[in-house]
C-alpha cells in the first residue's frame, strides 16, 4: 500500500469514534501493541528525547525500503509511533523523503505533534526522514 | 473568612470551558490567574496615564513616575524591606538570579571559591550560578536531599566553608513543595560571614515574607506567579549589598553623567534598571499585591492548605500512587506519579477532561534524576480554587486508572 | 490615505485634559501611544488565555505557546528575518543591546580590540560597550559627527580596522532625528568582516525595515516604542552569529539537560529567552505590528513627515531658536533651543499648556555636549498628531517667548 | 521672623494669583531678581547637579545664623531657588535642621520638588540641611 492509502485507512478507523474518549482508549491499546524495539537499540544513541516523553527508533535498510522500529516511555506516545511506523515502514527512501504526511491532524491528533509538545513525536517524524535521506545517499553510492 | 464564590468572580479566566468541561486550574505553580483589578490596572495604565517615566518634566511623565515609584513602596511594606531603594525591578525570579549571580560574581567571586545551592533548586537557580562558575573557574557545591525532599542539614556546616561566597537557595520547591528552614539557614550562613540569596519565586503567594526578620542578603520574586502580570519581577538587595555590585546592565536611567570616556552610574535602585521599564508590568504587580494584602496572605494560605490536605485525603486511597516529596512543611501542591501510569499518558486524559495540571520535569531535573521519574503530575492550588475542583480532579484520576490501569 | 480622525479614535489616552488643556502628545520619541487593540489583546489574554508556555500539556498552556509562537512568526515577517528563531524577544532594545554586548564580548572580544559606535549614540547603545570593553580591556572608539548632525563618513575607514571586533550604531538618532545610512555603512563594515549592530529603537516605527536586504548583524528594537507595551523587544540576530555565542541569562526554558555537573543549552531562539516569557506582551506587540500594517509603514511616514515640514516651518520664525541636528534624511522629530530659553523653562511652560514635549539631555548626553548645550526641546510626532496640535503647539511657544523674552 | 512666618507670609503673596500663568509669571521675576551667587562660587564644587537644570549653593556662618546664596540655569528654578532661600536664610542652624518645609506645596509648586523632576530642587534642601547640620557640628566643637 502506498503511504496515501494507509494514512486513509487510518483516517477510516478513527472516523468510527465520535468521542475522544474511545479515540484515546483506541491509541492506547495500540500503544500496548507495538512491536516492540529490540532491547540493544533502546540506548542513547537511538533516543529522541523530550521534555515530557521520550522515544527511542531504529531504522534498517531491507531490500531497497526502509524498516522502522521504535518504542516510546508513553503509551500515548507509543500509540502515535505505532501509527507513524506503519505509515512509513517498508517503503522506498525516496517515497518517505517525498511525503508530507497529515493523517495525525486529519485523525485530531494535531496537538501531540505541536514542536511545544516536547513529547519527542516531532524530532522522530524529522528523524525518520533523516534515514531515508542517509538510506537514499548510501544507495545511490554503493 | 474568605467567601472563595466572590474570589473566583474576580478571575475571568475561571469561566472558561475546556471542550465541553469546565477548566481546573491547577497550574498555579507555573503560573497564576489575574484578578480583575489587575487585568484593568494594566488596562487603565495604557488608556489614561501611559508615559515613559523619571525623565520627562511633563505631566503624564510626572505621574507615571510617582506611580511607578509607589509601587516600589507597596512592594518595600509587602517584603518589609528597611529602604524602598533595595527594591529593583526586574523581568522575574530568572533576572533577579542571573542579576546577582553576574554582577556579585564580578566583584566577589574569584577561582576556586564555591557557591553553595541546593539539590531542590529550580532551573533559574542552577544554571546562573554554573555560568559564572565556569566563568571565573570556581565550583558549584550542592546541599543535598534526603526522599522525603527535606535538605539534610546536618550536612549544611561541611559545606558552609571559607571558600563559599554566596550561598543560593529556593524558599519553597516548585517540584516538591517543601518550605525550607530558611531562617535557620540564613542564620547558619552569617555565623560564617556568607550572604545568602532566597528563590522567593514558590513562596511569596503562599507565606508571609520578611526579608528584615529573615535576615536574607537577596530575595527574588515574579509577579506572574502572585496574581500579576508577566515581565516584572522583583530583586530585593541588602542597600550593603548593591552598594557593592557593579552594574548588570547598561542603559538609559542607570547612569548619572555619560561621557565616551567615563560614566558614572546613578544611585540605588536605578543603577540596576537599565532601559525604560515596564510602568504597566509593575503597576499590575502593585495591583496583584493589594488584591493579596486585601485578601490577607493568612487567609490565602489556610484556604491552600485546607485544599492541600482535602486532596492528599482523596489521593491517598488511589493505588500505585507514590508522593514525590513529603516534607512535613509544604507549600500547597501535590507531585506525585502512579507507579504504572507514565505522567504524559495521564496528563493527556486529564487535559482533555479539562485539568490544567503540569505533568513533566518542572524545570527540575536534579530532582526527578534524585527520584529517578521522568516526571510527576504536579497538582498546585490556589485561593481561587475549590473541594469541589478537587473532587473533579479525583473523579479524572480515576478515569485514567481506568484508561491505563 | 489615513484617516487620521478615525486613528485617534483608536487611542485612548488621547482623549485626556491636563487640567483644562487637551493633551498634547508630542513625546513620541521616548514612548508612544497604545491603540485599543493593543490594550485589548493583553486584557484578552489575561481574561481567557493566561498560562505558563512551552512546558505544559495542558490546552491553555498549549495555546498560549502557539499564540507566542506566532508572534515570533509576526515579527519575523515584519523585519524579514530569514529564519524565525533569529527572533529573540527580550525585554526591550537596551536589554537587546546588552544581550549583545555581553555575549558576543565574552566570545569574541579580547585584550587591545576595538567597538566602534558613533558619536549620536543614546547611552543604551555606549554604556553596555563601555561596561565590556572595561571587562576585556578593550577599546570604545568612536566615529564624530558633524554641526548638521550628521556621521562624517569619511572618518569611517580609518575607524574600521583589524582591531574593530563589531559596530555598534544607531539607525535613527533619538535627540537628533538623523536618519544614518546604514545600509552603505554596513557594506563598508562587511568589507573588514566586521559585525554591524543596529539600534532600531527610534526606526521601526518610522521605516521600513528589512534586515535581510541590510544584511545587518544585530538589530534592536523595543515594543513600546512602536505601538506596543513596555517590558518587551526584539533582538533580530543572524542564526551564525546567535549559534556560536554563549547563552546571557541562565534559567528555566533556554536549557536541554540539566544536572548539577554540566548543562546543556536549548536551541535558538530558547538558547537565549532564560525564564517565564512575558506572553501578554509579545502578543500585545504583536497586535501593534498588526496595527503598523494595517496602517501601512509607509503611510505612517507620509503622515509623520508632513507634520514634521508643517512644524518645521512654522518654528522658523521664531526669533534665537536654534535648531539641534539638521540632517537632511530626518526622522519626524526636532530638536530645538531658544538661545535665551532654558529647556526647562520652556518645557515647564509648555506642560502647563497641556502639551507633552521632552526637555533634558534625552539620554544622549554626549551629543549635547558635543552641541555645548544643557538639553533640548523635543518635539516628536506620531501617526495620531495633527497640524492643529502643531498649531496649538505653536502658539504655546510663542506664549513661552512672551513670558520669558 | 521665623521660617514659620516667612512660609506664611509668601503662601499670603500666592493667594492673590487666581491661575497659574500669574504665579508663574511672579516665579520668573522673582528668578530673574535672585541675588545672583559670587562668581567664585559658581563651580563644580557648589554645584547641585539634576537632569534638566542645576543649581549651585553656598552657605556660610554668619553670627551664628546661615547665610545662604545660590543660582541656577532655569529661570523658574531659579524663582523657587529665590523662595527656599528667603524662608531658610539668616536663620540658626538648629531651626534649619528641625524645620519641615511646607509652603512650596502649599503654593502649588510641589511637582518642582519631585525627586524625579531633576532640577536639582531636591537635592538643594538636602543640601541646606547638610550644610546646617556641619555648622552646628562646627559650633559645638569651638
Ligand atoms: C522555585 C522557582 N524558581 C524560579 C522560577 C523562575 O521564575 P520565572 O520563570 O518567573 O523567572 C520558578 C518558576 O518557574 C520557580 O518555581
Ligand atoms: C535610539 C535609542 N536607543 C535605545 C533606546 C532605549 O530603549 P529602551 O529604553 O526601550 O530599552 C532608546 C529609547 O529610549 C532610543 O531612543
Amino acid at each position: 500500500m502506498t503511504i496515501k492509502e494507509i494514512e486513509q485507512e487510518i483516517i477510516s478507523e478513527f472516523e468510527m469514534f465520535d468521542d475522544w474518549l474511545d479515540k484515546y482508549n483506541y491509541i492506547i491499546e495500540l500503544g500496548k501493541s507495538v512491536q516492540e524495539i529490540a532491547p540493544q537499540y533502546k540506548e542513547q544513541q537511538y533516543l529522541i528525547k523530550g521534555c515530557q516523553s521520550q522515544v527511542w527508533l531504529h531504522a534498517k535498510l531491507d531490500e531497497g525500503k526502509v524498516v522502522f522500529t521504535a518504542d516510546s516511555d508513553a503509551l500515548i506516545t507509543k500509540g502515535i509511533v505505532h501509527l507513524l511506523i506503519r505509515v512509513l515502514t517498508n517503503q522506498t527512501p525516496d517515497y518517505i523523503i517525498n511525503t508530507e504526511l497529515d493523517f495525525i491532524e486529519k485523525i485530531g491528533l494535531k496537538e501531540h505533534l505541536s514542536p511545544t509538545r516536547s513529547n519527542g513525536l516531532v524530532n522522530m517524524i524529522k528523524q525518520m526522514k533523516l534515514y531515508a535521506l542517509a538510506f537514499k545517499t548510501k544507495m545511490q553510492n554503493q | 473568612m474568605i467567601n472563595v464564590e466572590h474570589i473566583r468572580n474576580d478571575f475571568p479566566i475561571l469561566k472558561t470551558h475546556i471542550s465541553k468541561y469546565p477548566l481546573v486550574y491547577f497550574d498555579n505553580a507555573a503560573t497564576t490567574q489575574k484578578p480583575i483589578s489587575v487585568i484593568n490596572r494594566i488596562s487603565d495604565y495604557y488608556s489614561n496615564e501611559n508615559s515613559n517615566i523619571h525623565r520627562g518634566a511633563h505631566y503624564l511623565s510626572q505621574k507615571a513616575t510617582e506611580a511607578y515609584e509607589n509601587a516600589r513602596k507597596t512592594l518595600q511594606k509587602f517584603l518589609n524591606a528597611e529602604n524602598s531603594h533595595e527594591i529593583i525591578f526586574t523581568r522575574g525570579t530568572t533576572e533577579s538570579i542571573n542579576l546577582v549571580a553576574s554582577s556579585f560574581a564580578k566583584k566577589f567571586l574569584n577561582q576556586d571559591d564555591e557557591v553553595l545551592i541546593s539539590a531542590m533548586e529550580h532551573h533559574s537557580n542552577i544554571v546562573p550560578w554554573q555560568l559564572v562558575c565556569e566563568e571565573k573557574s570556581a565550583h558549584l557545591k550542592v546541599i543535598p536531599m534526603d526522599e522525603n525532599g527535606e535538605l539534610i542539614m546536618d550536612k549544611l556546616d561541611s559545606l558552609l566553608t571559607e571558600k563559599t561566597k554566596i550561598f543560593a537557595i529556593t524558599h519553597v520547591s516548585n517540584s516538591l513543595g517543601t518550605i525550607n528552614p530558611i531562617k535557620e539557614i540564613i542564620k547558619k550562613a552569617h555565623a560564617k560571614n556568607i550572604p545568602v540569596l532566597i528563590d522567593g519565586a514558590q513562596a511569596v503567594s503562599h507565606l508571609k515574607v520578611d526579608v528584615q526578620e529573615l535576615d536574607c542578603d537577596f530575595y527574588c520574586m515574579s509577579a506572574h506567579k502572585i496574581y500579576g502580570p508577566m515581565g516584572v519581577g522583583v530583586l530585593y538587595g541588602k542597600e550593603k549589598w548593591l552598594e557593592k555590585m557593579p552594574p548588570y546592565q547598561g542603559g538609559g536611567e542607570m547612569i548619572k553623567d555619560v561621557t565616551f570616556e567615563k560614566t558614572t552610574f546613578n544611585e540605588l535602585p536605578f543603577k540596576f534598571e537599565a532601559g525604560t521599564p515596564n510602568v504597566a508590568g509593575v503597576l499590575g504587580l502593585e495591583a496583584a499585591i493589594q488584591f493579596v494584602q486585601k485578601t490577607g496572605i493568612e487567609n490565602i494560605a489556610n484556604v491552600e492548605d485546607e485544599l492541600l490536605h482535602y486532596a492528599y485525603g482523596k489521593l491517598q486511597k488511589f493505588e500505585k500512587i507514590r508522593f514525590i516529596g513529603n516534607a512535613k512543611n509544604r507549600a500547597s501542591l501535590i507531585s506525585f506519579v502512579f507507579e504504572d501510569i507514565h505522567p504524559y499518558d495521564a496528563g493527556t486524559i486529564l487535559d482533555k477532561l479539562g485539568i490544567a495540571v503540569r505533568t513533566g520535569h518542572h524545570c527540575a531535573q536534579p530532582v526527578m534524576d534524585f527520584f529517578g521519574i521522568p516526571g510527576t503530575i504536579r497538582a498546585s492550588f490556589s485561593v481561587y480554587n475549590t473541594k469541589e475542583e478537587i473532587d473533579i480532579f479525583i473523579k479524572a484520576l480515576e478515569k485514567v486508572r481506568e484508561m491505563f490501569g
